[in-house]
Parts: structure tokens; sequence; C-alpha cells
């Protein structure tokens, strides 16, 4: 190997990791390939998330326990002999529900309260929800119904630099799927009157209800905004590997894909989750060795941590100024 | 940095002078080459429309906000700008236009805060809160029941601030900026929301104070009347300039300072 | 009503300022004690010492930890299990590595490792705020978990993987390791929670409390009257992680007898926030009265649902406890947001008023 | 206290400061709510503190004689002054700190003060407003300086520096015992204090007490209470009233006991709570205040706290008083009442402050009987006590266990009293004033050359109980064609008494029988009159209404029946009644501005009315004009219904006493 002491260390840091990639740029690309769907479904986690702080101001921290609740509404359906398309819009129709009651029990008593007291509310809500969740479908985790639901599986493959670089359809359809469902939100926001609504309760109340939509109602839709987006996460995750409450954990990366994209950007959720995605698999290829692997869990959030000692406002927040 | 404590100004000399300090976000220009002084013992009042760039002014006077020009002479020490906590050391304290108060804490507690410079028993005495922590506490405690009994709040004493009503919040945090035993006082509003009576009352501590410590006094005020009565030199400020400098009657002769009022446009 | 303070006048402000300046109150805190130190390890069963008041003792503990820096401070940390896992480790290590040295001095050590590890992470708060500044110590977990599980040396590469606790004894009686009585545990943990306690209350309701608080409420206000605001945050970030640190350490030592890095996942950061909200944000007691419910919520469920009939088994009961905390989160959010704390705080209200209504 | 009692040569309060400063030096003598804590100065310290202020004063002129004018709220300083100047032979002048400027000016020059010493800048200000008018006064001194810095201080001094004055001349002048042969020098013929009473018409009078008369009664007092070093007590009384002259300095100083100044006026309440008084006085409207507080507070409390409380307040009003005046009770009586102690009496005293209490008195004005029993019930022995400026407060006051709401009591140790054909009250003690300052004309109108006191009240000893009753002022008091007693203020209380009538005018002077008419309360009768759905429109209507009638006759008899019973008032009972058409209004002239009833001008306003009372008609027409709230003036007329009333033949005493 090309590295002598006494720079051993230093150059199995800054030179073997970009040796290796020029040297064998198949698995290169696969690695940014598996980067970008894993960032496409981070993405899609804090989409969700943003809906919910554009609208209402609440840091969600639930939307990752819904991604799984959604899921497991929709496997656990079928498997009691729903049929699978049935299935999904009645696990739609749950997620509806749950955004109608959380705007009744949780959001509408708390109106006008401090965004920690929102966030802890939203904290109290994941609990609940795990309880439920475990309650209903039990803690074991299940398979996703990809056949059902006419998602393609296997794998394109094709020749790259000396190699083979094999593309998931799945991981495929979870990009389109996922594109799709952003222009959509975006045409939602821009084109439709609820979605105007919606862009002016980010800027004030008041603007809100001069386009004639209470608070209350457009609180639910973009809870259930947020549900179907994390419905479709939830089917696109699992899809991948499978349905558990491990997923909520995981959910948490959507955190620091935030802290880059912003709390409040669209497409700095977008471009956040794919730096995520991609960063911490090549790191986790290509430097994790050196730390015994597994570096993935936290990667993600150094890298947002050291962004924000940079830039605390993030990608796409403008500079605050404070005053008094 | 740090203002050496030797540096005794005198009655009647310079405190602090501002020299054409200019401070802007991004495009705005808030202030645009000011500068003035604050002689010690005297009540200095900055005036002018809203927006004129006042409560900038104090925030660059203790160092909040970083002027782009200029440079800000206190007690003798020259500086490109100043920091907060020396501005504090060296003994500038101050109330804001919108009481920042620490809501959460009683009224005893918020004094007993604005002594937290002077207090110094190490985190080891604290631990136990023993000795040399718990002499300080009682010492300072002592100072605090008399900043109390000056404002006259005895009754509030151990009630949480964010319960009481904006005028008696305005009279705590005067005592908890005076707890601060601080050579240049910054008043920003000190009368905004207050009914006639309040505002008397808040009028005689101001002068109280000026005349019984000895305190040199900067004040924003909106109310001519208020002004004129307290302030011995006002300062007019208006878009960010200074158009008027000298005595109440002095400014209320002033033209320009009228027109700024009448909203003639510029 | 059972406040009689007529006749009770301070002369001095050393009195006036006294933790409990009521009588009632001292009496009240005296028979805790004392009920606490001299009955409950005598009539107390094994089963409720070990399962209930040690583990319940060492979570208040980590509480208050947590309170210190979210409660009082005003900074939102997810980060608590991890700092709890470098107590537990660093204990592990010193007193694997050191094995003369009397265990209760690592259990204290310990606390300083983590204090400094804290520090470490502590250091973005200066530049970041609130929901930001949660994420950070979101960091600061999964790279400390990840620590406990990819770095062997930890546990002296034990292939269990997992801290197995030494025997070590106070006064020549067993207090760590498979033979140590409840009782035993029971006492030592007791007396370390009931010191800690009593610096807490010191710390916060002196000069350095009042700064955390400060910076708590209106940093810029603190910032302008000089209170140095990294300082001040970081040595909150310091004290709390030294509780949890310690009672990570005791967690482990006198009370699993063995633990994985499991035991100090993210999950245990959730359950202490869960437990410093329920009990009251910037309260002591309330830390124990929020430990106190939510650790004891599933272990008592079972029991209460068979007395209503409805005999479930402990995993529903873990399942349907976790409902039942996230409600009364939520609950507490709305109905009272200062958790049980301001309860208490009302009901003593109300008997000193007593029988006015206020 | 006894040891104090026995020793005749300690007959000055200066002497009696250095045998507290020697006996019982290191026990607290006065407090002072200030900085947020109870700062306590011993006997020994005050000691000092006097010594010091006293030579101060010395060297500023006073000589013996010399009056010392203190004005200003109850202050430990305040309380030092008046011993200070009276231990070298100067004579304190308490004055109202409430007085207007010209007021105080009469009474300044009156008394020819040499010194003021006054608590702050208000009074300050008000002094030197009227300095011209004050050629005696040479210096003004104050004990808050608070916004004086700037004053010119050639005549004025703040109380430290005059300490600090006196503290130099302990070494040099008046070096070692010199101060304690100042106090040798005082006797207890001198003049202790001078008091002046606003008296109801004319200038105020400047009673003269000596040290016998103050110090004599105090001894009485404390052994007739037998208070001792340990009682806490609370000033917060005008110190220019003997009350307090008395309570809060002279017993204090004879017995030794504590007193405590309170932190402002706003919060004696709270204050007197912290120190939890032993041993208190008020006059009935700060009892009255406290009650309408607690109901006022208890209508906000939950139904069943409410509830328990009533339920309480009814069991102690049933047993209460029998309980502690130690009459046999029942023991399942004795249970509730002792839970009740638990939920109610107890934390109801612990917010009065009146925890430690072991007597409390009223004094001043009737109090209301409901009142009374309330706070005896509560297991607080509160007693009556009668008494006047020139009797050195002590006239006459009630034993424990012999408690009557209507009584003020037997005469007090060393006192005589005796009534006089036209029932008023005269008195002969040791207490008794030397005479009016520079008025010794109006001494002789007040002071028998034989010692015996004019109170001016008049009064009778009740038959059943052997107990003092006042009935109104002497002169007030008439007399009915026969010759009976006519006392219209006693028969009106009696009246007023009921929450259903408002006002009630006694008429009868000069005439054969007693009449009164009657104003009913809108409140408590309208509530009445909704409860049982009697309708009414009106004030009118409701005064008119039959069953009102019947309910208020029932009153009047009950109040007959009482009458009947009380020796020399059994000749005065009502035989008449009516209820006026509308209420008496201050705006109609009818009621002064301070709510007192003009007997004369009703009883002419209404003349028809009087006339039918004394004319046996059953109805009068009647037309009156009247002011509305807005001013506007208007007329009335209706037609009023009188009753008549039987009335209860005299009960001889004896038989009747329980």
């Amino acid at each position: 190997m090309l590295c002598v002491k006494p720079y051993g260390m230093l150059c199995k840091i800054f030179v073997v990791p970009f040796y290796e990639m020029w040297d064998l740029p198949d698995i290169f690309v696969q690695t940014l390939w598996e980067g970008l769907v894993g960032g496409t479904l981070y993405s899609l986690i804090a989409l969700g998330f943003v809906l919910v702080f554009k609208a209402s101001g609440v840091f969600n921290f639930a939307q990752g326990i819904m991604v799984v609740f959604a899921a497991l509404s929709l496997v656990g359906l079928h498997s009691i002999g729903v049929p699978a398309f049935l299935a999904l819009i009645l696990a739609a129709g749950i997620m509806f529900v749950l955004a109608y009651s959380v705007e009744r029990v949780v959001l509408r008593p708390l109106v006008n309260q401090p965004d920690i007291i929102l966030f802890m509310a939203t904290f109290g809500l994941t609990y609940f929800l795990i309880g439920l969740g475990e309650l209903i479908f039990g803690g074991d985790p299940k398979v996703m119904i990809t056949k059902q639901l006419y998602i393609p599986t296997g794998a394109l493959s094709f020749d790259f630099g000396g190699g083979r670089v094999e593309l998931q359809k799945l991981d495929i359809t979870a990009m389109v799927v996922a594109s799709v469902m952003v222009a959509g939100l975006a045409v939602f926001f821009s084109k439709t009157r609820i979605g105007r609504a919606l862009r002016a309760v980010a800027d004030s109340h008041k603007a809100a209800l001069s386009v004639g939509i209470s608070l209350n109602q457009i609180w639910v839709i973009v809870w259930f905004a947020a549900g179907l987006v994390a419905l479709v996460t939830g089917i696109m995750w699992g899809a991948r590997s499978e349905v558990s409450f491990a997923l909520e954990i995981i959910a948490l990366k959507a955190l620091p894909v935030l802290i880059l994209g912003g709390f409040t950007s669209i497409p700095g959720a977008i471009v956040g989750g794919l730096i995520i995605g991609i960063g911490e698999k090549v790191g986790e290829i290509y430097w994790g060795p050196l730390l015994g692997g597994g570096i993935e869990s936290w990667l993600a959030y150094m890298i947002a941590l050291a962004f924000l000692l940079f830039r605390p406002q993030g990608l796409f927040g403008e500079k605050i100024i404070e005053r008094i | 940095m740090r203002a050496p404590d030797d540096t005794t100004i005198k009655a009647g000399q310079t405190l602090l002078s501002v020299e054409d300090v200019s401070l802007s976000f991004g495009g705005v220009k808030a202030i645009r080459g000011v500068s003035f002084d604050i002689k010690k013992g005297e009540i200095r009042a900055i005036i002018g429309p809203n927006g004129a760039g006042k409560t900038s002014m104090l925030n660059v006077i203790n160092g909040f906000y970083h002027p782009q020009e200029g440079q800000i002479t206190f007690k003798g020490v020259k500086r490109r700008k100043m920091r907060p906590h020396d501005a504090a050391t060296g003994g500038i304290a101050r109330t804001f236009q919108n009481v920042a108060l620490f809501r959460s804490m009683t009224t005893l507690d918020n004094i007993m805060a604005g002594r937290t410079l002077k207090m110094h028993s190490n985190f080891f005495w604290q631990l136990w809160r023993y000795g040399p922590a718990e002499r300080e506490e009682i010492e300072h405690r002592h100072k605090v029941e008399e900043i109390i009994d000056f404002l006259e709040i005895e009754h509030i004493r151990r009630v949480p601030v964010g319960r009481l009503p904006y005028g008696l919040q305005k009279r705590v945090e005067l005592g908890r900026a005076l707890a601060m035993e601080p050579e240049l006082l910054l008043l920003d509003e000190p009368m905004a929301g207050m009914n006639l009576e309040e505002k008397e009352d808040m009028c005689r501590y101001i002068i109280d104070v000026n005349n019984h410590f000895g305190t040199t006094i900067a004040l924003i005020e909106h109310d001519m009347g208020v002004v004129m009565d307290l302030a011995n030199r006002v300062v007019v400020l208006d878009y960010g300039q200074k158009i008027a400098d000298g005595t109440p009657d002095e400014v209320k002769a002033n033209q320009a300072v009228i027109d700024a009022y009448l909203g003639v446009a510029h | 009503m059972l406040y009689r303070e007529a006749g009770q006048f301070k002369t001095n402000y050393r009195a006036d300022m006294a933790v409990f300046p009521i009588l009632q109150d001292r009496i009240g805190v005296f028979l805790i004690l004392l009920v606490a130190f001299a009955v409950i390890p005598f009539v107390g069963s094994n089963f409720f010492l070990h399962a209930i008041m040690i583990p319940f003792l060492i979570f208040a503990l980590a509480t208050i930890g947590l309170n210190i820096l979210t409660g009082y401070t005003g900074l939102l940390s997810l980060g608590t299990g991890g700092f709890m896992g470098v107590g537990a480790y660093a204990c592990y290590k010193l007193a694997t590595v050191f094995p003369e040295v009397h265990i209760l001095v690592w259990v204290v050590a310990s606390g300083f490792v983590s204090a400094a590890v804290g520090v470490v992470f502590g250091l973005p708060s200066l530049r970041i705020k609130g929901f930001y500044l949660a994420v950070a110590t979101l960091a600061s977990q999964f790279f400390l978990s990840w620590c406990f599980i990819r770095i062997p040396w930890l546990v002296n590469y034990n292939v269990s993987n997992a801290i197995e606790v030494p025997r070590r004894s106070l006064f020549g009686i067993a207090v760590t390791g498979p033979d140590a009585t409840p009782q035993a545990r029971y006492l030592v943990v007791l007396t370390v929670v009931v010191a800690m306690t009593w610096i807490a209350s010191n710390l916060v309701r002196g000069r350095i409390g009042r700064m955390w608080m400060a910076v708590r409420d209106m940093d810029i206000a603190a910032e302008l009257m000089g209170i140095r605001l990294l300082n001040t945050k970081l040595l909150a970030f310091a004290v709390s992680s030294f509780y949890c640190g310690v009672a990570g350490a005791l967690l482990v030592f006198l009370y699993y007898g063995s633990a994985e890095a499991t035991a100090f996942s993210i999950n245990q950061s959730f359950a202490v926030l869960s437990m410093v909200i329920i009990g009251g944000l910037g309260s002591l007691v309330g830390s124990f009265m929020g430990a106190a419910l939510i650790f004891t919520l599933p272990i008592l469920l079972p029991h209460i649902m068979a007395a209503l009939g409805i005999p479930i088994q402990s995993a529903t009961a873990e399942q349907i406890s976790f409902m039942v905390v996230g409600a009364l989160i939520i609950f507490f959010l709305i109905v009272e947001p200062h958790g049980l704390a301001r309860l208490w705080q009302i009901a003593k209200q109300k008997l000193r008023v007593w029988p006015y209504p206020y | 206290m006894a040891q104090n009692a026995i020793d005749k040569s300690v007959d000055t309060f200066p002497k009696f400061l250095l045998v507290n400063a020697r006996i019982r030096g290191d026990r607290p003598a006065i407090r002072e709510k200030d900085l947020g804590i109870w700062q306590t100065w011993t006997w020994a310290q005050v000691k000092e503190e006097v010594n010091a202020l006293a030579l101060g004063l010395k060297e500023l002129g006073v000589e013996r004689g010399d009056k010392v004018a203190i004005v200003g709220s109850n202050k430990p300083r305040l309380y030092w002054a008046m011993c200070a100047t009276q231990s070298i032979g100067g004579i304190p002048v308490p004055v109202y700190q409430d007085a207007v400027a010209d007021e105080m000016s009469y009474v300044l020059q009156h008394a020819g003060a040499k010194i003021a010493v006054v608590e702050n800048q208000e009074q300050v200000d008000k002094v030197l407003s009227i300095s011209d008018q004050l050629p005696s006064i040479t210096h003004l001194i104050y004990d808050e300086p608070r916004g004086l810095r700037d004053y010119d201080h050639t005549r004025l001094k703040w109380i430290n520096e005059v300490q600090d004055i006196g503290r130099k001349a302990m070494e040099t002048k008046y070096s070692g015992d010199a101060w304690e042969k100042m106090i040798a020098e005082g006797k207890g013929a001198d003049i202790a204090v001078i008091l002046y009473t606003s008296g109801t018409t004319g200038k105020p009078k400047g009673v003269m007490l000596t040290y016998d008369s103050v110090v004599i009664s105090s001894q009485n007092a404390n052994a007739f209470d037998n208070l001792t070093e340990k009682e806490e007590v609370i000033a917060y009384l005008p110190m220019a009233w003997v009350g307090d002259h008395i309570f809060s300095y002279a017993q204090s100083y004879v017995a030794g006991y504590t007193v405590n100044c309170p932190e402002s006026p706003e919060t004696i309440i709270e204050d007197r709570r912290e120190i939890g008084t032993s041993y208190a006085f008020a006059p009935p409207r700060v009892y009255e205040n406290l009650l309408t507080l607690t109901m006022v507070r208890m209508e906000d409390a939950g139904r069943v706290k409410h509830a328990m409380f009533h339920y309480f307040l009814k069991h102690a009003r049933k047993w209460g008083e029998k309980i502690l005046n130690k009459e046999p009770v029942p023991v399942m009586a004795r249970l509730m009442y002792w839970l009740g102690e638990i939920l109610v009496y107890g934390p109801m005293k612990n917010r009065y402050g009146f925890t430690r209490v072991r007597v409390a008195y009223t004094a001043g004005e009737a109090i209301g009987p409901e009142i009374f029993r309330y706070y005896r019930s509560l297991g607080v022995n509160l007693k009556q006590l009668y008494g006047q400026t020139e009797a050195s407060v002590y006239i006459t006051a009630q034993p424990d266990g012999e408690i009557y709401a209507d009584t003020v009591g037997k005469p007090s140790p060393d006192v005589e009293i005796k009534i006089e054909d036209n029932g008023e009250v005269l008195f002969r003690s040791p207490g008794v004033f030397a005479g009016y300052y520079k008025e010794p004309e109006k001494t002789a109108e007040a002071k028998t050359p034989d010692g015996w006191v004019k109170s001016g009240d008049a009064g009778f000893f009740d038959p059943k109980t052997g107990h003092l009753k006042i009935i109104d002022r002497a002169k007030d008091v008439g007399h009915l064609n026969d010759g009976t007693l006519f006392a219209p203020k006693y028969i009106e209380n009696k009246l007023k008494f009921y929450p259903n009538i408002k006002e009630a005018v006694a008429l009868g002077d000069k005439r054969d029988y007693v009449t009164v008419m009657l104003n009913i309360d809108l409140v408590s009768v309208g509530s009445w009159a909704e409860r049982n759905n009697v309708i009414y429109g009106s004030y009118q209507e409701l005064a008119a209404h039959p069953r009102v009638y019947q309910m208020l006759s029932e009153h009047v008899d009950e109040v007959n029946r009482s009458l009947s019973e009380e020796g020399p008032m059994a000749g005065a009972q009502i035989k008449r009644f009516l209820i006026l058409h509308k209420e008496l209004d201050a705006d109609d002239g009818e009621l002064t501005r301070t709510q007192k009833v003009r007997r004369g001008f009703i009883a002419e306003r209404y003349g028809p009315l009087a006339k039918g009372l004394y004319e046996g008609a059953k109805e009068v027409d009647i037309t009156t004009d009247l002011t509305f709230e807005d001013g506007r003036k208007g007329t009335i007329s209706a037609r009023v219904k009188i009753e008549d009333m039987k009335t209860h033949a005299p009960s001889a005493p004896m038989d009747k006493a329980a």
C-alpha cells in the first residue's frame, strides 16, 4: 500500500479514501447512489416536518413515529385481509383521523404557547403513538407489502468503470415518487388557494384568516399532508428494509437534515437530505473502517453540528438580527 | 481592554462620548455618523421620532450592536466597539423599551441577579452555600432590600415579575439596573405605557437616583413634557442622524426638530 | 390548614433565605428523611427496595441533572442517556483499573469525567439555541452510544461486550456486585441522592442558580448585565452531566449489576426528559415526583389494572404506560405546564391560606 | 413585672428603661419590619440609643420642661425620642401625623414646642410650610433621610446626626453616669406627656398626664390581665392617641414586653400575622374590616369549603363562647369544636395573627355584638374597655369570664365611678389627668376640685351584670315628659345591629313616649324578599310591604324586651314605629357626610310623620322632595303606615341574672 510511516494515519485519512474513489469508480458511484436514495428518504421525512413547522410553527418531534405508524397501519390492515389498495386508502384515512385529533387534542388547547411547550407536546405524542402502535400491531418487525402495491423490485445493473453498478428498481421508484411528491407539493403551495393560505400562515396568522380559512382547518390540513408524506415514506422505507419501531430512531436523522436545510424551506429539506444521505454513506464506506465502522449512526449529526457552527441559520435561512 | 478602575471622572467631565458612529443592518442604515457626549452626573435625553435610531444608539453604547464606523470613549478609554461584558463591568446598566425582566423569577431574585457582577464567592463555597457564599448572599440581600425600599416595592418582593402589572415591572427593571450600582444608567423609554401617576413616580425615582447616588443617566423618552422636566441636555435624532443637541429650551426652539416632529418630508 | 405561620417571623436574612423558611415544612422534610433512612430499609421488602426505591432514587438524580440544564438554564438536551453512560463506563474503568480505591470515590470521579464530556458537547451552545441545540445534543447521544458499542476497551474487552460490576464493599459490607443486599445498596444510593439534592438546592438558590435562570428567561438582558453566557451555559452543562454521570454509575453499579450500551440509548434520554416535563421544569421536588410517576407507572399499572379486574401481562402494561405517559405529558403541558411541582405548590399555597380560597 | 410594680422608686419611664436594660437587657424591646426582616433592638440597645439621642437633644438645647413635638407613624426612633425627651426632663408632645398643616401649626404653637422630631420628608415639608408661625421651634429632626439630602440643614438634622452629637457629648461633657443622674431628677409628679385630643367641638385640648398617672394605670392594667415581658404587641395606631401611648409605650416599659412596628400601613395584617401578637388593641372598625374581608373571600370559596366554614361558624356561635368562658359543655359539642379548631378556627386565627393572642381589647366606640361574638366564638379572648385620654385610658374593663357584647365592663383597679342624675358618668382615679395645658378654665369645667372628672358620656350600671353601659354622649341624652332617661343613639344602635335595619331615628325627648322611624336595608331585606318571593318594584314598595312591617316589628319587640331588662332604660321602650318611604340621604341633608343621622332636621322635615306618631294616626300621607343621584330634584309622596308596639314590664334584675 502506498502509505508509509510516519504519515500512516494522516495518509489513511486524507489520501487513501480518495485514491480508492478514483481507483474503483463503480463502487464510488454505487455508494453515491445508495447515499442518494437514503438521502431522498431523509428528505421525505424532513419534508413532512417542514410542512408542519411552516404552517403551525410546531417542531414536530412525532414525524418519525408517524412514518412508522402509517406503515404499520398499512401492513396491519392488509394482514387482516384488507386488499392492498383499500388498505392504502384506509391508512391514509387513519393519518387524517390522527391529524384531526392532534389538532383537536393537542394544538388547539396549546395555541400561542411557547415553541418549547409545543415541541414537548409532540414529544408526548410520540410516546403515545409508540405505545398505541405496539399495543395494536405488536413490537416485532413486519414486511412491507411491496408486491401487493405493485412496487417494482429487482435491480437494473450496468457496467461502469470496470465494475457493475446495481440500481434497485425499488430505489428508483422511491426517487420518482419522492420527486413527484415534492413537485406536487410545490404546485399545491403555489397554485391552490389552501396552499397559498398555508404560505400565508407561515408569515402571519391574520393573513391566513383573510384568505378565508380558519387556522384550525389549516392545521388539520398540514398535519394530514405530513401524514401522507409519512405514509409514502413508510412504504418506501419499509420496502427497502422492514417496518419496525427502529425506523422511529432513524427518522431522527431528519433533524440534521433540517439543520442544514433550515426549518422552513422545502428545497432546503431536499438538498439537506441529499447532502446528509450521500455524506454519511461516503463517510461510512471510505472513512468508517478507520473508526471500526458504524459511524453512520452519528456522522449525520456531526456534519450538521459542524455546519451549524459556521452557519447557524441553515442553508437557506437568512441572517437573524437580534433586537431588544 | 476594560476601563482601569482608577480612572475616576469628576462631575461635569465627559463620562462617555460617541464619535461619528454609523450602524447598518445589511442595507438598512440605522445610525449615520452620530456624535455626542454624556457628562458625568447629568441627565441626558435622546429623543426623536420612531425609527430615528434611538434604541440602536443605546445598543451601540452598551455593546449589544457593533457599529461599522466610529468609536466610543468611556471613562477615557477609546474603543472601536464596546463589548457587553466590558460595558457592564465598566459600570453601564440599562433598562429596555419593552421590559426584559427574568419573568419567572421573583422581584427579589431579579434584583439579586443584578448584583451578579458584584458577587465573587467561588463555586466551591457555592456548593455548600456556606462561609463566603452565605455571607455574600446575606450582604447583597441587604443591598437589594435597600433598593426595594428605595423603589417602594416591598409588597411584591416575592411575586414572580411575570405576574406584575406593566408599571411595576418597569420599576423592578429599574431596580435591577440600580443593583449594578452603575455609573451610567441607560433608560429606554422608562415611562412608555404608564398612566400619569406611574409616570410621576418614575420621574421622582429617576431624579432621586440622579441626585441621591449621583448616577449619570441617559434616557430615551417620547413624552416631551417629561424630557423637558428631567433632562439637562437633549440630543435629537431623526432618520439615524443627529439634528440637534443642547438644553431642552434650545432644542424646543430648533426648527429642524419641529419639522422632524411635524413629519416634514425629507 | 396545617400551616400555622403566625409568630414565625424572621429577624435576619439567614433565616429568611433558608431552604425551608416555614417550620411546618422543616418538620415535614425531617419526617420524610427519617422514614427514608430509618424505616424503609427495615420494613421494605427486597422487591420494594430493589425494584422500586433504588431505581426511583437514581432516576430522580438523573432528572435533577437534566432539570438543571433544561429546567433551570433552558437548554433542551436529548443526550442525557449518553452522559449517564459516560458516568457508568468511566466508573467501571476506574473501579476495575484501580480496584483498591474506594468505590464511592470512583462514583464521584466518574461524575467529573461525564462533566468534562458534557462541557465538550456543550460548546456549540454558544452559537446555537433552542431546537438546534437539541439536535446538537442528539449528536452527542448517538456518538456516545456508538462509542459504548464500538470501543471494547471500555468494557475491558468482555466477550459479552457488557459491563459486569465487580464486588465492592463499604465498611466491610458489600454494596455492589451480586452479593450486595438491597438494604445496603438502597442506603448508599439514598445517601448519595440526598447529599447531591442538597447541593443542587444550594446551587440553584444562589448566585449560580440566578445566573442560570437569568440566561433561561432573557439571555440578552443577562448578557448586558455582565453575565458571560458561554461560561454560564457550560457550567450548567458540566453540573448537569455530573449529576447524570453519577446517576449512570449508580444505575449500573447499584441497580443493574451489569449493563450493555443499550442501557444508555436515546430512549433513556427520552425517559428522563419525560420525567423532567411531568415533574416540572425548574423544580427539584418535581424531579422526584416525575421520576416516581414515570418509573413506577409500568410497575404499578398491572396491579392497578388487576384491581380494576383487567388482568394484563407486563408487555401490555409497558405499552399502556407508554401511552399514559404520553397522554400525561400532553395533559400537563395543556393544564399545568409546570408539572407536578406546580400542582404541589398550589396545593401547599391552598393549605397556607386555608380556609381562604386565595 | 411584679418586681417593677412593687418598686415605687421607679416612677418614670426613663427609670423603667434603666431597670429593663438591667434586669432583661438582652430581651427584645422593640422591633421594626424594615428591609424585609424584623430589625430588633434589645432593652440594652434601646438604652444606648435613647441615651445618645437624649444627650443629642440636650446639646440642641432642650431644657427641663421644654416641649418636644413628635410627628409620624409608629417608628422605633420616634418612641425613643419620646423617652429621650423625658429622660432629660423635657415633655414629649406627640402629634397626629395626618393632621393638616394648620391643625398642626395650632398644636405646635399652643404647646410651644422647641424641637420637632418628625418621620420623613412629608412631615418636614409640612412643618417647614408653617415654620413662620412657629418661632419657638429651633430644630427639626427627621428619621427617614430619603429626599431630604438637598434641604438647607441649618435647622434641619438627621436623627442619627443628633445621636452622634449625643455620643460625642457622652465622652466629654456628660461622661460617666451624668445621664442617669438627669433621669434620677425626674419625679412621678412631673408631667410625662401632653396628648392633644381632637375635641368634637372647638380647638384640640392638651391633656397633661403625670408620670404617676400613666405609670400607675399601666401597672394596674398589666396586673389586671397579668401581662408579662413575654407579650408581643404591634404598634400601628397613631402615636398621638392615648391608646397607643399606653399600650405601645407605657405598658411596654412597665412590663418590659416587646413592641413591633409594621413595615407600612398597607402591610399591617401580614405583619400582625408574622409576629403573632399576644396582646392586641384596636377600635371596632379593625375587627369589622377583618371580618368583612373574611366573608368576602369566603364567598369565592368552593361549595364544600364554603359549607364547612359556615357549619363550623354556626357551631362556634353556639358553643365557642361557653367554652371560652369555661362553662359546662356537652362532650359532642366539645369534639365538634375541637374538629372546628383544626379545620376553621385555628386557621382563621392564624390568618388574623391571633393564634397567640391572650387578651385583645376593643374600645373607642360600640362594637356590633355579632362581630364581637364572632371573635370570641373562635376562641379569641376579645374584651371591651371604656377609657379616655383624661383617665390615661382605663376607666372600666371586662374581667376574664365576664364578657358581654353590650357592656364596657367593671371599674378598673383604683377607679371610682359615679353616675349623675342626668346619666353622665364621673370617674376618679390615680390615672386622672393633671389638667388641660394652658387652659385652667376648661380644666375646671371638666374636673371637680375633689378630683372627679366628667366623662361627657351618659351611662348606667346594668343591674343584671353590674357592668357599666355607655349609652350616648351626655349632651345628647334627653328625657321623656315623665322624666325617664331617653338615649336616642343607644336605642338606634340596638336597632341598627339588625342587618335588616339600615338607619333608625328615635324620637322622644320632651315627649310622652319613644317612637322610631326606620330605614330598611335594601340589600338584606331585598334578598329576604327574593327568598320569600315578595314582589316589589322600589324601595318605597318594599318598605310599605306588610310582611316587612311584621318582620321589623319583631325586631323592635326584641329591642323592647332587652330594654325592659336594663333598669333605667326600661321606661324608654318603643311605643310606635314606622318605616320611612325613602332612604335617608346625605344629599338631602338627612345624614351628615359621615353618615350620622341628623335627628332634629329629620324630625321637622318629616313633621307630619312625627305628628302622626304622637297623635295615634294609623296612616299618614306625606310628600317629600328629594335629590336623585344625578342631582335632579324631585318629589315623592306616600302613605306611610304606623305600627303600634306593646312594651314589656321592667324585669327585676336578680331573677333574670344567669
